[in-house]
């Protein structure tokens, strides 16, 4: 009677494989999109009622181990994850992709000798007034790119508060999300952003390219999924769970969807992304996160 | 007339209570207790934080100036189109009608993304073409500031109080104006000694719903407010739940409830300013004459005025979306725009199966809950109105209760609360909590149209030997269409443009329209979220034509 | 069907004074019979009629209709107007402007669930009675405002229910329609055998129609009779006044002889109808213009009161001639044909049974 | 100031058929006097007064107000509402429901920059003329009907306009009130020495408040004059029945002799007042009730009516008799102290003079 499976997630237009999906294995998959912002509390909410209908469940890294914390995710190592790097696998917690941010601008708006090589360049005072990026007090996954460059990139936190200044004084435009971070790139309101490279993919003929920043990593998020610990058709969530992270649904992200993917081989059709080096940033904690925003908000004057 | 409607008003009072306490009942058990649902252990830590915030000063003084402005800009507008529509002999009177409804249909997120393209500094094109036709070094607009959302937020507020005072105005007494101007007051002196305050009731309701509507907007101070760094209340409550992974809606309902308790302060005052009813009425049914006030000098400068008012703030939005839906990415019109031009994202989003299902579902919503929503909101009204007991006061306030909250929250009150009943992730749930949220669309047309029927046309059915259930179905209801057309229009296109409940409560297969042009705003898809805006433009427009025509069979008032 | 109100109150506040609309009202109406409320305008006659019929819920009293009590606030009954089965024409028509006149006519028998083809041919009637055939079809809004009293009429007459209130009807009638439709409304009624209570503060109307008259003042029945007792035998100098045309003049009691009293009042000594005061009691001489019959020069005989005519206003069937005496104003009734003119000195003699004398 | 009107035009369209509500409407209204407009109800009366205020907006003619031209069809003239600087008293009372009493009052002198302790003086004084002091503060809509009406009168006096216009203005007063409002009116204007033009369809009232008198039917004037001339000397059956109480009679004229007409009616052979008719011509006979004084048994002599008396009704001042004569039905005024009563035979002699034929 497993004749369909139910999929939360907040990733965005899969709607290409969860059809591959119901083709390749006969089992219809429902797709229940819900944002970030609301994740946790629908799920949880769901879960102390019994409602929750979810047989497998995708999020960023730090929502699914917050749901394992609570029991909501049953551990399931998948026969496919043998392929993907060891650190990818976090007690049945599979990691598939990386939810990659990078400089983005447009390229014909900007001069090629103008585009930054360096993340440091963007604090340069030529951007004044042409930047956009979510708002760094409040977009946790900005928040957390912030603190990955700390981490990763700058040499000292002397360095980087240096960068964030000059960022700062660039004025920079904040909006909500990344989702409203391309559009002022592509109609030239604002010509160089923070924002995700896959906008290149979805947005084209967009006039958008990411800028190659050199012995500098890509960081983002890691995106994680698991299987429900009450899934209502717990053999279909395998299924689903295998196809997903099989090189063809990966392949299909990546092309359709310009998804930066941890299948080995596997890259978003973006040139040059195949050489860059993508790495995730290490998991915060919420109140890490909060406290950080309250640091940007003083640093950026955002009130 | 007071022991035979206790009856009713207690009815009334369990239907609508049931309706809107639920969801706040949850929402002040969410922020009482600690975790992220409903249900966990008494903690009073979330209001400590909500208010300790030194951030909340700013926020409200914002607020207040956000909201009042915007409810102030939609209200005077509204009063000089229906005033103009319905008073006088302008020309084209049909399609500054549709026009000045037409916000309510647009997506709110879509509308202030128009703007923000007409408008913003950089190169808003409205801003480039002044740029260039009077050289200025500046863009002249800035659309990125307070005014900026005040400008934006009352347009799309201006369709509620459009649709509150334009039956109020239609059945004035055209002779309390007449004798005004025979005691030697000119047109305008007596529309501002006379017309405006006879209508008062109306356009009190017009205000304050715009008011309580404006708390809970969240598209334009995100996608204004926030670019310009100007944080309202909805900003406030968003940055508070999303900033980390594990949104606590507990504490924005902690924050929720002082709005709560700001409209329902709004709420009694409005019901204080209008006690007296009876000074409003304006059908007596003596020598009724609606008349038609003629122009004559100044109709054609009027009509200029609004149809440059219209075009600019209205059909201009509208145009920028059509235009955003046909060319591949976000640009600046020019020569290679339009050589780009095409329609795929209309075949994109007509071969989009989800797409099309949101687009069922959502015409379902609107129709059979602006429908059983109406029907409500005439009981509602009529105690509201005919009995003005304590109790009939206790309803009005319970109409409001789940209206007055922040839409970011109010959703998640609804979810706590159906996910304990068996209609969760069903169609009806949609249903039910759309019309409890947005009863008081309903109920506001209604009321301002009952205060304006003098109680001798029911008294003499009565008498005619009517039960009062015969009253309402002949007398009450004929006369009360025009309030009936505003309502049902107010929910239906509020209904196909929900967003704050549906993003929570839908689910696969009842996917609605907002939902859908939610995530491809996530995913930065204006082409396809305008293509889909504009269908959504159309299947208002659509509910909206017909039932004005239907209205228009019904007509109480031959004239 | 009779109607008896006992102890009916109704106080309004307004403005932190009490209005006493109606004051400890006792009153019956009696069956079949055309029974009015007359009264100066916010005496509380409209605020009566609506209790009766059930529009308005008094503080305290009882109202019955027939054997049934509609009204009772010691047994807390209240009776909704709908089952009181009453017609009613209200003092602003209450004409639904969304019917046309036809539909405004045809509801009350709509609601008593009669068959069409009686509700065509009982509204037809009516309409004719109203005279208003032809404009079935008419929107209520476009009628001119005796157009629309009419269909109001109409409406309450049309289902012949057991009491009917009228809350004065005619006043916007043109003088002729106005009559002819009191006779025609008389005759209806009559024949209807119905009971009818009517508001009116017209007095020609009052006492042309009613069987009984009940004269209201400040919330409270002062007098209730027949017109004849009303008019020639009122017991108050209000009533007296507000009936009809009146000289009030003050006068002193004298003298009391068999079958006359004798006045000393502001035009002179006269004798006039038998009164119950014992001498030197103030008093009010009531003289109504119509026994005023002038003359020119002296006149002999005794009651004989003498003056001068100060103006005269043509009326149509007479003159409103106004005579002064001393310094006293008298009205009088003038013949149209008359040779007399302002300045005259006149003179009449006036019988002592038309010198009513009342509490002054 | 003298208002004149002419070809004034305006039809309505109405269910398909058009209603001549005016219909070249020729009239000269004299200055400083009180022009009455009487006619049936939805003869055009409220719309003429409309359109000389200026709020309804015929389809042709001129309206001149003193050396104005204030609206012309042919000049393409319409002066607005409030520059014409006309007072007027609403039918529906128009009292503003959000103002209190003394508001409504002062607002036609707060529009004309009146001082503000001037208008505290004029209010206050218009309210007494009314009768309403101490109702300043009432909210407009707690007054009873006739309150309002005074309300609506007070503030079209108060600013003491060039030309006032009343639309049937004492129609909800009772009759006493309204007989004193109606002679105070009447001085009151005079003393202001103004143009009042006053429509009415209550004929006691237009003939004893005004100078002229033109009576209208279906949007036309039909007959001007002095309320005698209209009364006595109307030259159409409607006008004369429509001013009073008229017998009219179906007669055909046999002779004309020197002084007077002889004619054979319904009710005999009468010698009448002179008309201008050839012989066989039909003519109506009217005849006033008030002229026909009835007294028992046969009367001998000419122009002698016999008949039998088959209604009384009692009215106050005078029965109204209705006689059988042949088979027509007389109305006479038989005086209230009188000892006929119904089915007595009775008869009465009338002067020639009173036998006025009209074209029938
Ligand atoms: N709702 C109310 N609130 C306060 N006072 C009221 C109210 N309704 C009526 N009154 C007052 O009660 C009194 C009686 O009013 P009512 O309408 O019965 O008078 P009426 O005799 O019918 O007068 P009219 O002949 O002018 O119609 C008046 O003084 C009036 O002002
Ligand atoms: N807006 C309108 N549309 C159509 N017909 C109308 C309109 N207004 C008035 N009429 C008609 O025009 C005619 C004249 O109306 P008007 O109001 O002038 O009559 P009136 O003499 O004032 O009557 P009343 O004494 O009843 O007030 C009437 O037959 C009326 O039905
Ligand atoms: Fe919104
Ligand atoms: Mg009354
Ligand atoms: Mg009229």
């Amino acid at each position: 009677a497993e004749d369909k499976v139910s999929f939360y997630a907040n990733i965005t237009a899969i709607e290409p494989i969860m059809d591959a999906f119901s083709k390749s294995t006969g089992i219809k998959g429902e797709y229940t999109r819900i944002s970030t912002a609301k994740f946790l509390s629908t799920v949880f909410t769901e879960f102390e009622a019994n409602k929750l209908m979810a047989d497998v469940i995708q999020a960023p890294l730090p929502v699914l181990e917050m749901l394992k914390e609570k029991g909501v995710i049953a551990p399931y190592v998948s026969p496919e994850a043998a392929k993907y790097p060891e650190w990818t696998n976090k007690n049945g917690i599979q990691l598939f992709g990386i939810e990659y941010v990078g400089i983005i601008y447009n390229r014909e708006l900007v001069k090629p000798e103008d585009v930054p090589k360096r993340y440091q360049d963007l604090a340069d005072p030529k951007w004044k007034d042409k930047i956009v990026m979510a708002n760094p007090a409040s977009h946790a996954t900005t928040i957390c790119w912030l603190i990955g460059l700390r981490e990763n990139v700058f040499a000292s936190d002397q360095e980087w508060r240096e960068f964030l200044k000059g960022l700062a004084a660039n004025r920079p435009m904040f909006v909500a999300s990344f989702g409203p971070t391309p559009a002022p790139i592509e109609s030239g309101e604002k010509q160089i952003g923070i924002s995700m490279p896959k906008y290149i993919v979805t947005k084209a003929p967009a006039p958008l390219d990411w800028a190659r920043v050199e012995n500098q990593p890509l960081m983002g998020t890691p995106r994680a999924m698991g299987i429900s610990s009450k899934a209502p058709h717990p053999q279909a969530a395998k299924k689903f769970m295998d196809y997903w992270l099989s090189k063809d649904a990966m392949t299909l992200l990546a092309n359709d969807v310009g998804e930066y993917v941890l299948a080995p081989g596997v890259f978003p059709p973006i040139a040059g992304m195949d050489k860059a080096q993508v790495i995730p940033i290490r998991e915060l904690a919420d109140d890490e996160i909060a406290r950080w925003g309250e640091e940007f908000k003083k640093i950026f004057a955002i009130r | 007339m007071t022991g035979r409607h206790s009856g009713l008003t207690l009815l009334l009072i369990a239907i609508v209570g049931f309706l809107t306490i639920c969801p706040v009942i949850m929402l002040i058990f969410g922020s009482l207790s600690e975790g992220l649902t409903a249900s966990g252990k008494f903690t009073l830590a979330k209001y400590i934080t909500a208010y300790t915030d030194p951030a909340l000063l700013e926020v409200i003084w914002n607020t207040v100036i956000f909201v009042g402005g915007a409810a102030t800009t939609a209200t005077a507008l509204a009063l000089f189109l229906a005033y103009l529509n319905i008073r006088t002999d302008i020309p084209f009177k049909f399609i500054f009608g549709i026009i000045s409804i037409i916000p309510m249909m647009i997506p709110h997120l879509l509308f202030s993304v128009s703007w923000v393209l007409l408008l913003n500094p950089s190169n808003g094109i409205l801003n480039l073409i002044l740029q260039q036709a009077f050289s200025l070094h500046h863009a002249p607009f800035n659309i990125y500031s307070l005014p900026g959302m005040v400008l934006v937020e009352g347009l799309l507020d201006l369709p509620i109080a459009y649709l509150i005072i334009a039956p109020a105005m239609a059945s004035f007494d055209a002779s309390l104006e007449e004798s005004s101007r025979v005691c030697g007051a000119s047109t305008a002196k007596t529309i501002f000694r006379i017309t405006l305050p006879v209508l008062r009731p109306a356009i009190l309701a017009a205000f304050i719903l715009c008011v309580i509507r404006g708390l809970a907007s969240f598209a334009v101070p995100s996608v204004i407010g926030m670019p310009g760094r100007i944080y309202v209340l909805a900003t406030h409550l968003y940055q508070m739940v999303s900033t980390g992974f594990a949104a606590d809606y507990g504490k924005a309902a902690a924050v929720g409830m002082s709005v709560l308790l700001a409209s329902i302060i709004l709420i009694y005052l409005y019901r204080y300013l209008t006690s007296a009813s009876d000074r409003f009425v304006t059908i007596a049914g003596r020598g009724y004459k609606p008349t038609i006030i003629k122009l004559q000098r100044s109709k054609i400068p009027l009509f200029l005025i609004l149809g440059f008012l219209s075009f600019i703030l209205i059909i201009l939005p509208v145009v920028v979306l059509f235009y955003t839906s046909l060319v591949p990415y976000s640009m600046v019109p020019s020569m290679r725009a339009l050589s780009m031009m095409g329609l795929k994202h209309w075949i994109e989003v007509l071969n989009d199966p989800i797409s099309l299902l949101s687009l069922k579902n959502s015409l379902f919503l609107g129709v059979v809950g602006a429908t059983l929503g109406i029907v409500l909101s005439i009981f509602v009204a009529y105690v509201i109105v005919k009995v003005r007991s304590r109790s009939a006061g206790i309803l009005e306030s319970l109409s409001f209760l789940s209206f007055s909250f922040p839409g970011i929250v109010i959703g998640v009150g609804f979810m706590w609360f159906f996910v304990r009943t068996p209609l969760y992730a069903t169609v009806w749930a949609l249903l039910i909590g759309y019309i409890a949220t947005y009863l008081p669309y309903g109920i506001r047309p209604l009321s301002s149209a009952f205060v304006q029927i003098h109680d001798h046309l029911e008294e003499s059915s009565l008498v005619a030997g009517a039960s009062y259930l015969t009253t309402l179905r002949r007398i009450v209801i004929p006369l009360l269409v025009p309030g009936i057309v505003s309502g049902w229009v107010l929910m239906a296109t509020m209904f196909v443009r929900e967003l704050s409940l549906s993003v929570v409560l839908s689910r696969p297969g009842t996917e609605v329209l907002a939902v859908q042009i939610l995530r491809f705003s996530e995913d930065g898809l204006w082409g396809k979220l305008s293509a889909l805006g504009i269908m959504m433009i159309g299947v208002s427009t659509l509910l909206v034509l017909l039932v004005t025509l239907i209205g228009r069979w019904f007509r109480p008032v031959d004239r | 069907m009779e109607i008896r109100i006992t102890g009916l109150r109704k106080h309004y506040a307004s403005d932190g004074r009490i209005i006493k609309a109606l004051d400890d009202v006792d009153l019956t109406i009696p069956s079949n019979q055309i029974f009015t409320l007359l009264g100066p305008s916010g005496c509380g006659k409209t605020t009566l009629l609506r209790s009766i019929v059930g529009l308005e819920s008094p503080d305290a009293g009882e109202i019955r209709i027939g054997d049934d009590i509609v009204y009772s606030s010691a047994q807390n009954i209240s009776l909704p107007t709908e089952k009181r089965g009453l017609g009613m024409v209200f003092q602003t028509y209450a004409i639904w402007p969304h019917m046309n006149v036809y539909d405004n006519v045809a509801y009350p028998l709509q609601n008593r669930k009669v068959p069409k083809e009686e509700i065509r041919r009982r509204v037809a009637e009516t309409l004719a009675f109203v005279q208003l055939e032809g404009y079935e079809n008419r929107p209520a809004t476009k009628l001119s405002g005796g157009q629309q009293q009419r269909v109001a009429l109409a409406r309450a007459l049309v289902a012949k229910p057991r009491v009917i209130l009228f809350d004065e009807p005619l006043s916007n009638l043109d003088a002729k329609l106005r009559e002819e439709t009191r006779k025609e409304l008389k005759t209806f009624l009559y024949d209807l055998q119905i009971t009818a209570v009517y508001v009116t503060h017209d007095r020609v109307e009052a006492l042309a129609l009613s069987d009984t008259i009940a004269v209201m003042r400040t919330g409270r029945i002062i007098e209730i009779g027949s017109p004849k007792k009303i008019y020639f035998d009122a017991e108050s100098e209000f009533v007296a006044d507000f009936i009809g045309r009146a000289n009030l003049v003050k006068a002193v009691v004298r003298q009391q002889l068999p079958g006359t009293t004798i006045v000393d009042s502001g035009i002179g000594r006269l004798s006039c109808r038998k009164g119950d005061f014992p001498p030197d009691t103030k008093v009010t001489l009531c003289l109504r213009p119509e026994f005023i019959s002038l003359a020119r020069g002296d006149h002999p005989g005794t009651n004989v009161v003498q003056g001068t005519i100060v103006s005269m206003v043509f009326v149509g069937d007479a003159f409103e001639g106004e005579i002064r005496v001393g310094d006293q104003h008298l009205l009088a009734r003038i013949e149209p044909e008359t040779d007399l003119a302002v300045g005259d000195e006149v003179g009449f003699q006036v019988s002592p049974d038309h010198c009513l004398l009342v509490a002054g």
